[in-house]
């Protein structure tokens, strides 16, 4: 399994691909290798952690054709879209990516989410959230110890707390659709 | 002896490979750090520093790299076990000091977490392309160790590796990691201190006025002593006799510190060998290279090429005597590195013309595409002819390059 | 002091009027023109821009003078002022009488 | 200077090289035993209008050379081992930057301070390897005071046709000794002009990709307002960090050189015709060769001298020719084998591989070559490894 | 500065095709950078003959972005690879850009031989008390108790104080201003572009992203705010009061204006003399 986390330098884009390994690898007890690219700038430049979950060894340690594309950037989403599995899942931040068609996806307005809850810089988790009810690459279970692990104490609690939102956000979106996220099959190039 | 418990944080984590470095270089009894900032080598740095009170190291950021790697001498002769972490441009600062550890034979090791270059090249990309500076960058004569690991696991044993190699030999030793490997997280699992071998320094016991600082033992090291405690040594990085004081006679010492290195090279050099029996092409790599390179090697041996996989676990001493043995056997070496060729002259050499020889360039900036290794070894698998010289494998970036020469730009968004 | 004192020549000074130039895609949110404005024409928007930050808004457009403080501390180089269109036709005519007036003195 | 005969050092016809060349500016950090170059600098500066600092260290002495070259002038710096490895850092930047420039090395004996005031060959891996990163770079080494004046001048030309750095690996002997050096009219010496860009200023492009690779320069100043770094940049000189950017760079600045190496390259040969062993040497060591040489012949050995003037580019094909008519290569070198292992490469176990080894702190015993020469003929098969003999 | 409503005033002497830059939000590099521009304007200079270089780091990132000659060159090595420049063409007008770790550490030695030779550089430090650009280390201008990466239980290395340092070694112009001190910073930098000989221009910097984050001090704007209200201005202040404590009162304005042949004057002094000694006893 293949996933790549993308966005701008400052979004816990890399964060992100560091809970999901850990929890994969320490508690689900798989192989997940993450890697990171970066530019040089700590904030606003191109920024993408390519994480590979794998039941043995991994041997080469990029991503080519992800799985799943979390993009929380339009300039993410326009460079790493072509790229994606042909029935790959894409995820979006709702408020940060406009698309030219509409196609399958699944969107997120985790940012504005974080903001509600206090802090923009979350919205990482909160993205994380949904990714774990819609892809579940991870256990719940294995997320939610991670993540104490993986942030300063004093956020703990408000972290979780955007995990519990993005992943309700997820099953509800379920509940009103009445059955679980299909994922549609090659029509990748409509969007 | 066994690692110090105090200095081991057993258990699996999920870090990268410069903070699983870090942890090595202190589960090895590591107690002093002198850095200096550089991308992608920071983080080790860093995670040394947190630990540092903990265990009673130290950690000091110097000015610049010169200053780093100098206090790293100091810190040993002290009787530290020292490291300095750092990257091309800093390594190439060191040059001169990396010189004057071997020349005053101090154990401390170098991490280089390599990228891009020449020059400030890429900083937040990986490369391969300071091999052959590891073991010529500095002037004059001397020889080093250097280990490369593939993932952060082995960044974590090999760190311990470097620092016995060090000790036992007193040289310097240097771990080439790289951009790759330095930032991917992974599980690393740091066994209880029990089962981590730790090679103590080998000091003088003899009496005190009858020491010498450079009197070789059988092995062609000379025991040590540490700084305050009553040797009044002088050591100097003038060519220098026995005693440390500098002589106009080069033979004496300087031809031991390169022997020091070559008659132990059977000690020191580790490979790791796969498929090799049947092979009539072997893959030659080291670094996250090698760990790409299974890929093409299984992809090969599934369409019926008998391909096996030599990995240099240590780079220096080069494992001559193996490439020779093997040359004969095979019909060529594929040699795939992140850059346009350093160890494939090596193993050019010892192949002897016996075997041809092709390699695999990559300009750095990310790890090859498995496909170019299998290639490169489809290529050597239907060569009947020996040819003269490397073969450079024309990989799929070429055509960028003809674009340019005809004169229009090509895409450089990457 | 508890008065000011009013220029003999206030009936003849226009207060310069300027007009807000927003670059909104280069813009990281800083805050700072928003901040330090002096005369508090702008303030952050909810909307979001390309790079995902709150870009400045002009909300009291009336009040800018034209000082330049927010070109000057925008990191970003994402806004300046200008001087409304009127306002100029009035400065170069100034500015020539200026020239005239310095020249006689000279 | 006059044209005329002289009895100079070889650091004092180095000087001379350089001026000749056009050199204006020397930036220079003192050490041992590279002095009398800066000193003659020194005293010629005024006359010439030439420019002369002492920096702080040998780091910021590279770095100024690099900035001046940019303004147009022609510029060198002077060191040795010691300095050498200090400019590691800023020979890549040259590279990288593509700036003429010449580095001239008195090599010392090393490692680390070694003997400062006697010979050494050790830097030669250095001078190819000693930057990270990967690149190509020229390297001459003279091997008489007439040779430093000559190839001085050689460096600068190589130095703004290809747009690198380029170093002279001399030797405390050569640089020491004194011979007589013939200084010709200025009319009769060649002096390559820089490439200078002539098209319309804003479309200039500092690393432009060119036919022969060598994109052409500009002076700061002229307005192109340009903009250069050492980062990976494309041919505007901005920094594209990904790997594809990183490729053309790499491939251009090393086919630069390596493409080009068959008119860099420059050897002379001697005696080859019908050689059985020939030694590959090069600078003051192929000066002591010739002596074993002359003796080997006297004992009716063919022996014949293959001397690399250009040590990098490495002449590999001409060894990898040779080595398929010779029975053995005898290198002799003031080090613990460096070229030797070029050598061995090259000849691609066709031919014995003798190493004489460094005896001393002065240079060779010619004795010792002798010795090599006369072991290597009798050597019937050909060894796995380097042979090395010490009488 | 031409005015247009469709234009950034500035974009003539940027690099357009470079811009959005790569700071953070926040940082007081762009803001720098402004004041340059609007200096380099003010003072009518033929843009031709300027050049900028600089090390790296952010701050070493200017470069890129100002559209006239421009140098990123080595860590720490942007002084010696200027004095180069403007010896190699003294007409130039050569100005250094670099943050304080490529200034006062690595480049330090450079720094005060540069200084004390007077060599006609216009040196503008942009002082963040970090390192950025490698993710947030202990900088030689890390004031006491602060926290950084490197010194994760709070730096106990005493700073260095820049204007100090520069005064001592002999720099003829020694100004300091904060981001904020926008007008004032512009002017100084006119100043010392004006003045023969080694000047340097201190500018303290919000890093928002890796100084104000560890040690909880708010975003870019809180540390403006901060500067706002515990900048001082104390001209000719003797430099040895100007060391700044964590989070304490930081002293700006103008320390130093004072005159010491250059260079290149001396240098060409001593030319003229020597060569007329000389000019006969060569042979």
């Amino acid at each position: 399994m293949e996933i790549r986390f993308a966005g701008f330098g400052g979004q816990g884009i890399i964060r992100s691909g560091i809970i999901v390994g850990r929890a994969a690898s320490i508690y689900d007890n798989k192989f997940a290798t993450m890697n990171q690219s970066f530019g040089p700038e700590a904030r606003g430049g191109a920024c993408s952690s390519e994480l590979i979950v794998s039941e043995s060894r991994i041997l080469y340690p990029y991503v080519t054709k992800p799985d799943v594309l979390i993009a929380m950037s339009q300039e993410a989403y326009e460079k790493f879209k072509p790229n994606l599995k042909k029935d790959g899942i894409l995820i979006i931040d709702t408020d940060l990516v406009k698309l030219k068609k509409a196609g399958k996806l699944f969107s997120i307005p985790a940012t504005r989410f974080a903001e509600e809850l206090g802090n923009r810089i979350i919205a990482n988790v909160v993205m994380l959230g949904f990714f774990t009810a819609l892809t579940k690459v991870v256990s719940v279970e294995a997320m939610k110890k991670t993540i104490p692990e993986s942030v300063p104490s004093r956020f703990v609690e408000l972290n979780l707390k955007a995990f519990d939102k993005g992943f309700n956000y997820e099953t509800e979106m379920v509940k009103s659709r009445g059955s679980p996220p299909d994922v549609d099959p090659p029509r990748a190039e409509n969007f | 002896m066994k690692a110090n418990p105090r200095d081991v944080h057993t258990g699996a984590y999920y870090i990268d490979g410069d903070v699983a470095a870090a942890e090595g270089a202190l589960a090895a009894g590591c107690k002093f750090l002198g850095g200096y900032p550089i991308t992608p080598s920071t983080e080790a740095a860093e995670a040394f520093a947190r630990r540092a009170p903990e265990v009673g190291a130290i950690f000091i950021q110097m000015e610049d790299e010169l200053g780093s790697i100098s206090a790293v001498l100091g810190a040993s002769w002290a009787g530290k076990k020292a490291l300095t972490i750092t990257s091309g441009p800093g390594y190439s600062l060191m040059m001169e000091n990396i010189g004057l550890g071997a020349a005053l034979e101090t154990p401390f090791v170098i991490i280089n977490i390599q990228r891009g270059g020449p020059s400030t090249g890429l900083p937040t990309r990986t490369g391969q392309a300071d091999m052959m500076q590891t073991r010529w960058g500095s002037h004059g004569d001397y020889e080093v160790i250097a280990i490369s690991p593939d993932s952060p696991q082995e960044s974590f044993e090999f760190t311990v590796k470097a620092f016995n190699l060090a000790e036992r030999y007193r040289v310097p030793v240097m771990l080439m990691s790289d951009e790759c490997v330095g930032h991917m997280t992974e599980k690393v699992v740091i066994p209880p201190a029990s089962e981590i071998e730790v090679e103590t320094r080998r000091y003088y016991d003899g009496p005190k006025d009858k020491y010498l600082p450079f009197k070789p033992d059988k092995n062609l090291v000379p025991p040590m002593v540490k700084a305050g405690d009553g040797y009044k040594l002088y050591i100097t990085g003038l060519t220098h006799d026995e005693k440390g004081y500098p002589i106009l006679n080069q033979n004496l010492n300087t031809r031991r510190l390169v022997d020091k290195i070559r008659l132990n090279a059977d000690k020191i050099i580790e490979t790791k060998e796969e498929r090799l029996d049947d092979a009539e092409v072997i893959v030659v790599s080291y670094g996250i290279t090698s760990r790409v390179a299974i890929r093409a090697i299984e992809q090969a041996r599934k369409i019926g090429i008998k391909v096996g996989s030599l990995r240099l676990i240590t780079v220096w001493p080069f494992p001559d005597k193996k490439i020779v043995e093997l040359a004969k056997k095979v019909k060529g070496f594929v040699v795939p590195e992140i850059n346009y060729g350093q160890i494939v002259f090596e193993v050019e050499r010892c192949s002897h013309g016996n075997a041809n020889v092709i390699l695999v360039p990559h300009g750095g900036g990310s790890v090859h595409n498995p496909d170019d290794i299998l290639g490169a070894i489809k290529q050597v698998a239907r060569e009947k002819k020996r040819s003269e010289g490397i073969i450079e494998y024309k990989t799929g970036l070429e055509h960028l390059v003809f674009d340019q020469n005809k004169g229009s730009r090509p895409d450089l968004s990457g | 002091m508890n008065y000011k004192r009013i220029p003999y020549d206030i009936d003849k000074i226009k207060i310069p009027q300027g007009e807000i130039h927003i670059i909104k895609n280069r813009c990281k949110g800083c805050g700072f023109c928003v901040e330090y404005c002096p005369r508090d024409v702008l303030e952050m928007s909810d909307e979001f821009n390309a790079m995902g930050y709150h870009p400045p808004r002009v909300k009291n457009p009336e009040n800018c003078v034209n000082c330049g403080l927010c070109e000057m501390l925008c990191p970003d180089f994402a806004i300046w002022s200008t001087l409304k269109p009127d306002c100029r036709q009035a400065s170069k005519k100034k500015s020539a009488e200026d020239e005239k007036e310095a020249k006689i003195e000279s | 200077m006059n044209p005329g005969t002289y009895n100079l050092t070889g650091n004092q016809a180095c000087a001379e090289g350089a001026l000749s060349s056009g050199c204006r500016l020397l930036g220079y950090y003192p050490i041992v035993p590279s002095i009398e170059v800066i000193e003659r600098f020194s005293k010629r500066c005024p006359e010439v209008g030439a420019t002369l600092i002492q920096m702080e260290d040998e780091i910021s002495a590279l770095a100024a050379v690099l900035g001046a070259s940019w303004t147009g002038k022609k510029s060198m710096t002077v060191t040795s081992g010691p300095g050498l490895s200090l400019m590691m850092e800023h020979v890549g930047l040259g590279v990288m930057l593509e700036t003429p420039c010449v580095i001239v090395d008195i090599q010392r004996s090393g490692p680390s301070e070694g003997i400062p005031n006697s010979p050494g060959q050790g830097d030669m891996m250095q001078a190819r390897w000693g930057s990270h990163g990967d690149y190509e770079i020229i390297a001459l080494s003279p091997n008489s005071p007439q040779e430093m004046f000559d190839l001085t001048i050689k460096a600068f030309n190589l130095s703004e046709r290809y747009r690198t750095p380029v170093l002279i690996m001399s030797d405390e002997c050569v640089g020491h000794m004194t011979e007589k050096v013939i200084i010709p009219e200025a009319s009769k010496i060649e002096i390559e002009p820089r490439k200078y860009y002539g098209g319309p200023k804003n479309k200039y492009l500092p690393f432009e990709w060119s036919q022969d690779f060598v994109p052409p320069i500009v002076d700061i100043g002229k307005g192109y307002k340009f903009h250069v770094t050492g980062l990976t940049h494309d041919d505007k000189g901005y920094p594209i960090m990904n790997e594809v950017c990183q490729e053309l760079n790499v491939h251009r600045l090393i086919n630069k050189i390596r493409l080009n190496a068959p008119q860099i390259i420059e050897i002379e040969e001697d005696k080859i015709e019908d050689a059985e062993v020939v030694v590959v040497s090069y600078g003051i060591t192929s000066r002591v060769a010739l002596n074993a040489i002359q003796e080997a012949r006297k004992n009716g050995i063919k022996v014949g001298s293959l001397r690399l003037i250009t040590v990098w580019p490495f002449p590999e094909k001409i060894i990898t020719k040779l080595a398929k008519k010779i029975k053995a290569f005898v290198v002799p070198e003031i080090n613990y084998g460096q070229i030797v292992f070029e050598v061995e490469r090259c000849s691609h176990g066709n031919t014995n591989t003798v190493f004489v080894s460094h005896k001393a702190t002065q240079v060779y015993d010619s004795d010792n070559i002798l010795y090599a020469i006369e072991q290597g003929v009798k050597e019937k098969e050909i060894k796995e490894k380097i042979i090395e003999y010490n009488k | 500065m031409i005015k247009k409503e469709d234009h950034h005033p500035m974009e003539s002497l940027l690099r357009m095709d470079r811009i959005p830059h790569i700071w953070c939000p926040g940082c007081g590099i762009g803001t720098t950078v402004t004041a340059f521009i609007v200096a380099l304007e003010k003072l009518k200079l033929d843009f031709n003959k300027v050049c900028v270089v600089s090390g790296i780091g952010c701050t070493g990132r200017v470069a890129g972005y100002i559209n006239l000659d421009s140098f990123h060159t080595t860590h720490g090595r942007a002084i010696p690879f200027a004095t180069g420049i403007k010896l190699g063409n003294p007409e130039l007008k050569v100005v250094v850009f670099s943050g304080d770790g490529d200034l006062i550490s690595i480049g330090g030695n450079h720094f005060i031989h540069a200084a004390r030779r007077n060599i006609d550089l216009t040196v503008i430090c942009v002082n963040n008390f970090i390192y950025a650009m490698t993710g947030g280390q202990v900088a030689p201008t890390t004031p006491l108790t602060a926290y950084t990466t490197t010194s994760p239980y709070g730096n106990f290395e005493l700073p260095s104080n820049v204007p100090q340092l520069a005064e001592s070694a002999g720099a003829v112009y020694v100004a300091r201003w904060t981001a904020l001190h926008i007008r004032r910073l512009t002017n100084s930098i006119i100043e010392a572009l004006q003045k023969p000989g080694f000047s340097v221009v201190e500018v303290i910097s919000p890093c928002a992203m890796y100084y104000s984050r560890i040690n909880r001090l708010g975003d870019g704007i809180d540390m403006m705010k901060f500067y706002h209200e515990n900048s001082v201005i104390k001209h000719n202040e003797p430099t040895e009061n100007l060391d700044i404590d964590y989070q304490k009162e930081i002293i700006v304005g103008k320390f130093i204006n004072r005159e010491r042949p250059t260079f290149t004057d001396s240098y060409n002094d001593w030319l003229v003399t020597e060569k007329k000694a000389q000019s006969k006893s060569m042979i």
